[in-house]
């Protein structure tokens, strides 16, 4: 820690706006993510077309985490998994959850689609509708929460985001051009519409994925793995 | 195909090749006997066919390809290399025609295992007496040392165990010495291969340096010599079947350390560059140290095989003095002495094993009058005896007469006197064996009759060989030749 | 003193709050015997690592990375968007992370019934 | 598709090769392993185009999405990486392709899953080798972290906390590396590996120290002595599948990726002249070296034995990159194609024989060469080859190590190194003696392991050899271009 | 100028993760976990970062309190450090 601290002077100030970092790369991002892409929220051009192969990354490693949980926790035979949670006596917070639910869902699905205009995208999108269906399980129970989304949709979900994600960058390489190269989408659209699309379409992708990978985490940690469900 | 540069390769492939096939026909030990027999034939039959090139002064070289940057896999014929190659194939035909008598004799386990590692042995052993640089050098010397490890703890007795542990405690660190100094001298020298005359000089470091990396190669070929003190795995090796102690101690192994020697002194270092620094002195004391001491040691021993293993530490002194003197005679001397002791050791180890497997004894106060009950191989064992004691008319005596002109040569007469000493100690521990075998009675021996051929033809051939030697030495393999050739070509002078 | 402590505190005060709770992650990660705190110390020094760069990329007077037509596109008036990129995938990496330790943790729990550093390496040395 | 895409394939392959056989696998199980051995066979035969092109045409690199880097990311397929994909991508395959039993045994009804992570696990690594990008070099460094904490876990019953402690110790390794990132990119703004050559100032502090910080968080991911706690307990407790998967490369290519920064980005002449790192990694190796031998040797439990000897094989691999010459980095990169081999060939033996005996003590080995001739046989030639006896792969990455090291004058290196190698010698000697000699009873039923499971055992004893005697066409097919700038080997 | 801000928020955040660490009680260490995700996520809206902040408030407070509450359920509550 020591050591950190004497590196410190060597470091840019705070807030420093002529700092290295500011200049070089990220002022490029700046200047041309509006041109490139016909989208406001840099980072979101940033994450999901600069440095999309990042982001495709990083949903891998959501997806590996979610297959881990599922590999190490879940029991083959049904009948050996019984599930922590039940429904709760609460009414208030019955009906709390009832309410809210879907009013988070609709927010999420928002925050996904207009992820290029504002702070959001894929990731908190994807979170916000997992977080409600948690919501859900945590109030309802596992069983009756089943029919709002059922566990055995997690892994599927979880695949189709890496799928439409990978996918994407395939089409895009059958088209002739690089991996998750937008503009090459043959679909005979302006150069920045088409990264617009292409950004959209794995801002989705990625909300799939973190959607079915965050609810099979919790369904994963929350099943007991012996046949009774304990209080 | 079979051009001269391509002739050390086939020397190489028939041991090679009997391998997979000794293994593939383990079920059927008549054909499995069969490919030994035929691939110690070949083998011998191809290395005889250079012979006439060698005479003449060629040097065949024949590169494989690279094994590091400026260091190649690459066999070379001299006169050196083709007269220990010539020694180990010849008598490989010996051993294994004697092997079968004896392991048949002794009903050994694992037989498939005993012929397969026997050919790797020789694979190695020609090999080494073939390789062009150090580098390959080392690759089948320590080849060699794995080879022979299943060999000698192929008993699988407590005793045979302990001894393969105590060989490996020996050889490896050797080898590994070995590896040091070879990478040392790649460092410094840059080259490694074999020059006659040496190709490190003063230029290439203080005398200090290459005092050190001489010590270093000698600590890494002198433990397969059984130079004293680092010499006691050898007899405590005995505990393998005899043909293996004969292979052992007269051609592979031990052979494979005094050529080792030979090879860093006369074509690593060179005499000039070992009178600079001085180095020859300390090994030629080491040498006559040694032949003194395990001589003495020899005359304590009561087991046969242990008292004919000091016997050998002795006589492989012998060369490590030869090549120690730097003179032209002393080097004709020690190759000389490599094929004459190679000849008359493994006579005496059959007689040992013939006895042994006739008659299960191993100690020498038990064979009073033995010699009656199996009077060719007893005879044989005298003249091989007598063969290593020097006396004239035996083939011993060539070697050690040029050994000891050699020893004159350089002026260092003490030797001589060393050299006088221990034959006179050989008779000490060999004569009483032959007289109380032929001039005592045991009526233990009344039911014990000569060995089977398997086993009594070998050694008379070896015996009859070394007594053809003995009246002339230069009969068929022109040892003497070589010899001379070796000598000239080392110490740039002509000997005689 | 003042010419180290200066640059230090003054100019760089983000830079030593970061490395307080990277020290305070580092603490729980190293100290605590609770594997669930070792967890917690493990997060709380990765969000540290996150902080690092947040704060690197922050710029006075910078607006937020959003494209705004009365600023224009110049870099110097925007606080850095790279690093916030870069932190995305960051945090989201640190949750999966602490998704699967604890999936591990309840593992180990099935097993040996405790979470206690020293109690589990008992029973490890018994069984 | 032109062969300019070559680099991106291997890792869409395995990603879309992961989650094909994660749905085949819900419909019929059987498929998934069949699956997985076919997706490692076509990365194998990619890496081998890549390796072809990249050898006639140079360095092939590939601008993700069409951004030109510093932009956007770009992959590099140099001669240096392409070695270390094929290494990674061979290895897969070898062990893909007897998996099934053991998995089937170890993971019983998850093998699918398995199947799955180590191809995600793969798709880590080779992503790492590829990335020309510092910051996706760490994404991909978490993939592959990940599943191999998963996989790990799927072990015996401790595996679950030897993979805590992994995950704990290599969550750490990860940060101090994002941490050391931070600061190279906030002092020189750019993400791309040359680019950041380019800008960066080995004068300044912030700069130093992100090196010590990167060689820390690797030097615990490559469990450099003192930092290898975690691996005998990962590699004992892991299924033998993940161990013969994990063991040959996860080490490795932390190797790969400390060479990469500490030669290609932060430059020789920084790491070994201005600041003593390479000196450090160097000391360090030797301890490991000799420690992991010496605790190998205390080892009743062969495959505890294998892990701490990894220990020491890896510290070796340490000992090249610290003495920073030529021929000792090309010691050690040949020690990582030598080591994978032969490493991975133990481990393999050790699941046929848990396979065929379901028991790994070493006292239970005792004859049991006779039984599976073949896979011992194998077995025998990568002993060997540990012990660095010619002529093998083994002994002539010591020849080249040793080498270096007397050309630097660091003469003690060279007798540690040398010395550790007759403690290797003593516990493979050991357990050697006891495969062929000895004889027990209730080995009597044993036989030969299935032929899916025993060839690829064969393939890697033979390969040991093969690297040893034609360690030069290795030499000059990939190290020599592979050295970083300014080293060259001569002759 | 959000200076004071910031620096309020990384006080906070500071306790916050002390007190994550010093309370036994594995369930009230989880809540103040959240708060601590809570206050970074500020934090890094103070600092600019809306997207981050964004991500960190539901995956960092959210989420993970989430899982750090369930595994809780199912080990132990207490803590003896």
């Amino acid at each position: 820690m020591g050591l950190l601290l004497v590196a410190g002077p060597g470091l840019p100030a705070f807030g420093d706006p002529e700092s290295a970092a500011a200049g070089h790369v990220s002022a490029h991002f700046v200047e041309n993510a509006y041109l490139d892409s016909h989208t406001p929220n840099i980072v979101t051009v940033i994450i999901a077309d600069y440095r999309g192969f990042d982001t495709l990354g990083e949903v891998v490693v959501v997806f590996v985490a979610g297959l881990a949980c599922l590999f190490l926790l879940r029991r083959s035979n049904p009948q050996q998994t019984g599930y922590l949670l039940r429904r709760t006596d609460s009414i208030i917070v019955d009906l709390a959850t009832r309410v809210m639910t879907p009013i988070i869902q609709v927010f999420a699905l928002y925050v996904i689609f207009h992820g290029h205009y504002s702070p959001g995208g894929g990731f908190q999108g994807g979170a916000l509708f997992a977080g409600s269906i948690l919501l859900q399980r945590v109030s309802q129970g596992h069983e009756n929460s089943q029919h709002t989304f059922s566990r055995h949709l997690d892994t599927p979900f979880a695949i189709a985001g890496v799928l439409i994600f990978a996918g994407l960058g395939v089409v895009t390489l059958l088209a002739g051009g690089n991996y998750l190269q937008y503009d090459q989408l043959p679909l005979g659209l302006r150069l920045d519409m088409l990264r617009n699309l292409g950004i959209l379409v794995a801002e989705v992708g990625v909300a799939f994925a973190v959607v079915g990978t965050l609810v099979s985490i919790f369904d994963d940690l929350s099943c007991t793995g012996r046949g009774i469900p304990r209080d | 195909m079979f051009s001269e540069t391509t002739q050390p390769l086939w020397a190489l492939v028939p041991s090679l090749l009997a391998i997979p096939l000794i293994l593939a026909t383990a079920r059927r030990p008549n054909l499995r006997e069969t490919w030994t027999l035929l691939a110690a034939l070949s083998q011998c039959a191809v290395v005889l066919s250079m012979l006439p090139w060698v005479l003449e002064g060629h040097v065949i070289e024949s590169t494989l390809w690279s094994l590091a940057p400026d260091i190649n896999l690459s066999l070379r014929v001299d006169p050196l290399g083709f007269l220990f190659a010539l020694v180990a194939s010849t008598l490989w035909i010996v051993t294994s025609c004697y092997s079968i008598g004896y392991v048949r004799g002794t009903r050994e386990k694992h037989q498939t295992r005993y012929f397969a590692s026997f050919a790797c042995c020789l694979t190695a052993t020609i090999g080494i007496a073939f390789s062009a640089n150090l580098l390959t050098f080392l690759l089948f010397f320590e080849l060699l040392t794995l080879t022979t490890y299943p060999l000698v703890i192929h008993k699988e007795t407590k005793a045979a165990l302990s001894a393969g542990r105590k060989y490996l405690a020996y050889t490896l660190p050797a080898g590994l010495t070995l590896f040091g100094a070879i990478c040392w001298t790649a460092t410094t020298a840059g080259n490694l291969d074999f020059v006659a005359g040496g190709f490190l000089s003063t230029k290439h470091g203080t005398a200090e340096t290459l005092q050190l990396i001489f010590l270093l190669f000698m600590i890494g070929v002198g433990v397969k010599a059984g130079v004293m003190p680092l010499h006691s795995w050898l007899p405590s090796a005995m505990a393998a079947p005899t043909p293996v102690s004969a292979l052992l101690h007269a051609v592979a192994v031990v052979k494979a350390g005094a050529f080792g020697v030979l090879r860093v002194t006369g074509y690593v270092f060179g005499p000039e560059l070992l009178r600079d620094i001085g180095a020859w002195t300390a090994l030629a004391w080491f040498a006559g140290i040694t032949l003194t001491m395990a001589s003495l040691l020899a005359i304590r021993q009561n087991n046969l095989k242990r008292r004919l293993a000091y016997s050998t530490i002795a006589h492989l002194s012998y060369t490590v003095l030869g090549a120690a003197l730097l003179s032209p005679w002393s080097w004709t001397g020690a190759s000389l002495h490599l094929v004459f002791h190679a000849t008359l050791k493994i006579t005496l180890f059959f007689c040992a094993g013939a006895i042994y497997v006739n008659t299960h004894i191993e100690n020498i106060s038990d064979m009073a009058g033995i010699g009656r009950r199996m009077p060719v191989t007893m005879a044989a064992f005298a003249v091989a005896s007598l063969g290593l004691v020097g006396f004239p008319g035996i083939s011993g005596f060539a070697s050690k007469w040029s050994l000891a002109l050699g020893s004159l040569e350089a002026g260092q007469g003490v030797f001589l006197g060393l050299l006088v000493l221990s034959g006179v100690l050989n008779a000490s521990y060999f004569l009483p064996i032959i007289h109380a075998a032929f001039f005592k009675t045991n009526p233990a021996f009344d039911r014990v009759a000569e060995a089977s051929p398997w086993l009594v033809a070998p050694l008379v051939i070896t015996a009859t060989i070394s007594v053809v030697w003995g009246i002339a030495p230069n009969l068929g393999a022109h040892a003497v030749d070589l010899a001379m050739l070796i000598a000239t070509s080392v110490t740039g002078e002509h000997s005689g | 003193m003042t010419e180290f402590l200066q640059p230090l505190v003054i100019d760089r005060w983000a830079y030593v709050f970061t490395i307080l709770l990277l020290s305070v992650g580092l603490y729980g990660l190293v100290m605590k015997k609770n594997l669930i705190k070792k967890l917690i110390g493990m997060n709380i020094f990765q969000t540290a690592v996150i902080l690092f760069f947040i704060q690197q990329a922050y710029k006075h007077g910078g607006t937020v990375p959003i494209y705004d037509t009365t600023v224009g596109a110049r870099p110097e008036l925007y606080v850095n968007p790279l690093p916030h990129g870069l932190m995305l995938t960051a945090i989201v990496v640190s949750v999966a992370t602490t998704g699967v330790a604890l999936a591990l943790l309840v593992l180990i729990h099935r097993r040996y019934e405790t979470l206690n550093e020293d109690e589990l390496l008992q029973k490890l040395r018994e069984s | 598709m032109t062969w300019s895409q070559l680099p991106i394939l291997t890792p869409v392959v395995l990603l879309v090769g992961a989650t094909a056989v994660l749905l085949t696998g819900r419909i019929r199980p059987s498929l998934a392993h069949r699956l997985a051995t076919a997706t490692c066979a076509s990365c194998f035969a990619i890496a081998i185009a890549l390796a072809v092109q990249v050898h006639h045409h140079g360095p092939t690199h590939y601008a993700l999405g069409g951004w030109s880097p510093p932009i956007g990311i770009e992959l590099v397929a140099d001669t240096l990486s392409v070695y270390f994909l094929l290494v990674i991508t061979g290895i897969a395959l070898l062990v893909m392709v007897g998996a099934a039993p053991a998995v089937e045994r170890d993971t019983p009804g998850r093998s699918v899953e398995f199947f799955a992570i180590s191809l995600i696990f793969l798709l880590g690594l080779s992503g790492i080798v590829l990335t020309g990008d510092l910051f996706n070099l760490y994404v991909f460094l978490e993939i592959s972290s990940l599943s191999a904490y998963t996989l790990v876990s799927s072990g015996d019953e401790r595996a679950g906390v030897a993979a805590f402690r992994y995950l704990i110790v290599g969550t750490i390794g990860a940060s101090f590396y994002l941490l050391g990132l931070g600061f190279l990119y906030s002092v020189t703004g750019t993400l791309n590996m040359t680019d950041m050559a380019m800008r960066l100032d080995p004068a300044a502090i912030p700069v130093r120290l992100a090196a010590v910080m990167i060689t820390v968080g690797l030097g615990l991911k490559m469990a450099i002595f003192p930092m290898h706690r975690w691996l005998p307990d990962a590699y004992t407790h892991a299924s033998s599948t993940a161990t013969a998967l994990i063991a040959p490369i996860m080490t490795k290519v932390s190797a790969y990726v400390l060479i990469r920064i500490l030669f290609f980005v932060f430059g020789t002449s920084m790491v070994s002249i201005d600041l003593p790192i390479a000196q450090a990694i160097m000391w360090l190796s030797v301890a490991g070296v000799l420690v992991g031998s010496t605790m190998a040797i205390a080892q009743t439990d062969l495959k505890r034995m294998l892990a701490y000897s990894s220990v020491a094989q890896v510290a070796y691999i340490g000992v090249g990159i610290g003495l920073a010459t030529p021929l000792a980095l090309a010691g050690a990169l040949l020690h990582v194609i030598s080591h994978a081999t032969m490493k991975c060939c133990l481990f393999l033996v050790v699941g046929a024989v848990e396979l065929q005996t379901g028991n790994r003590k070493l006292s239970s080995l005792s004859g049991i060469g006779r039984k599976m001739p073949w896979t011992f046989a194998a077995f025998t030639a990568a002993a060997v080859a540990m012990i660095g006896l010619p002529p093998t792969g083994g002994f002539f990455s010591k020849w080249y190590l040793v080498l270096g090291g007397m050309a630097t004058g660091e003469w003690w290196v060279v007798i540690f190194v040398l010395g550790a190698s007759l403690l290797t010698a003593t516990y493979f000697f050991r357990l050697l003696e006891s495969i062929y000699t000895r004889q027990s009873s209730e080995l009597a039923p044993i036989k030969e392991a299935p032929l899916a499971v025993a060839l690829p055992i064969v393939i890697l004893g033979l390969a040991v050899i093969l690297f040893g005697l034609f360690n030069s066409r290795i030499l000059d097919l990939f190290l020599r271009d592979a050295m970083p700038p300014g080293l060259v080997i001569s002759g | 100028m959000n200076g004071p801000i910031t620096a309020l928020f990384f006080l906070l955040a500071l306790i916050a993760a002390i007190a994550a660490l010093k309370v036994k009680d594995l369930l009230a260490v989880a809540v103040i976990l959240t708060a601590f995700g809570f206050f970074v996520a500020l934090l890094y809206t103070a600092l600019g970062a809306i997207d981050v902040g964004f991500n960190e408030a539901v995956l960092g407070a959210g989420v993970t309190g989430v899982l750090f509450v369930v595994a809780i359920h199912h080990t132990q509550r207490r803590s003896i450090d």
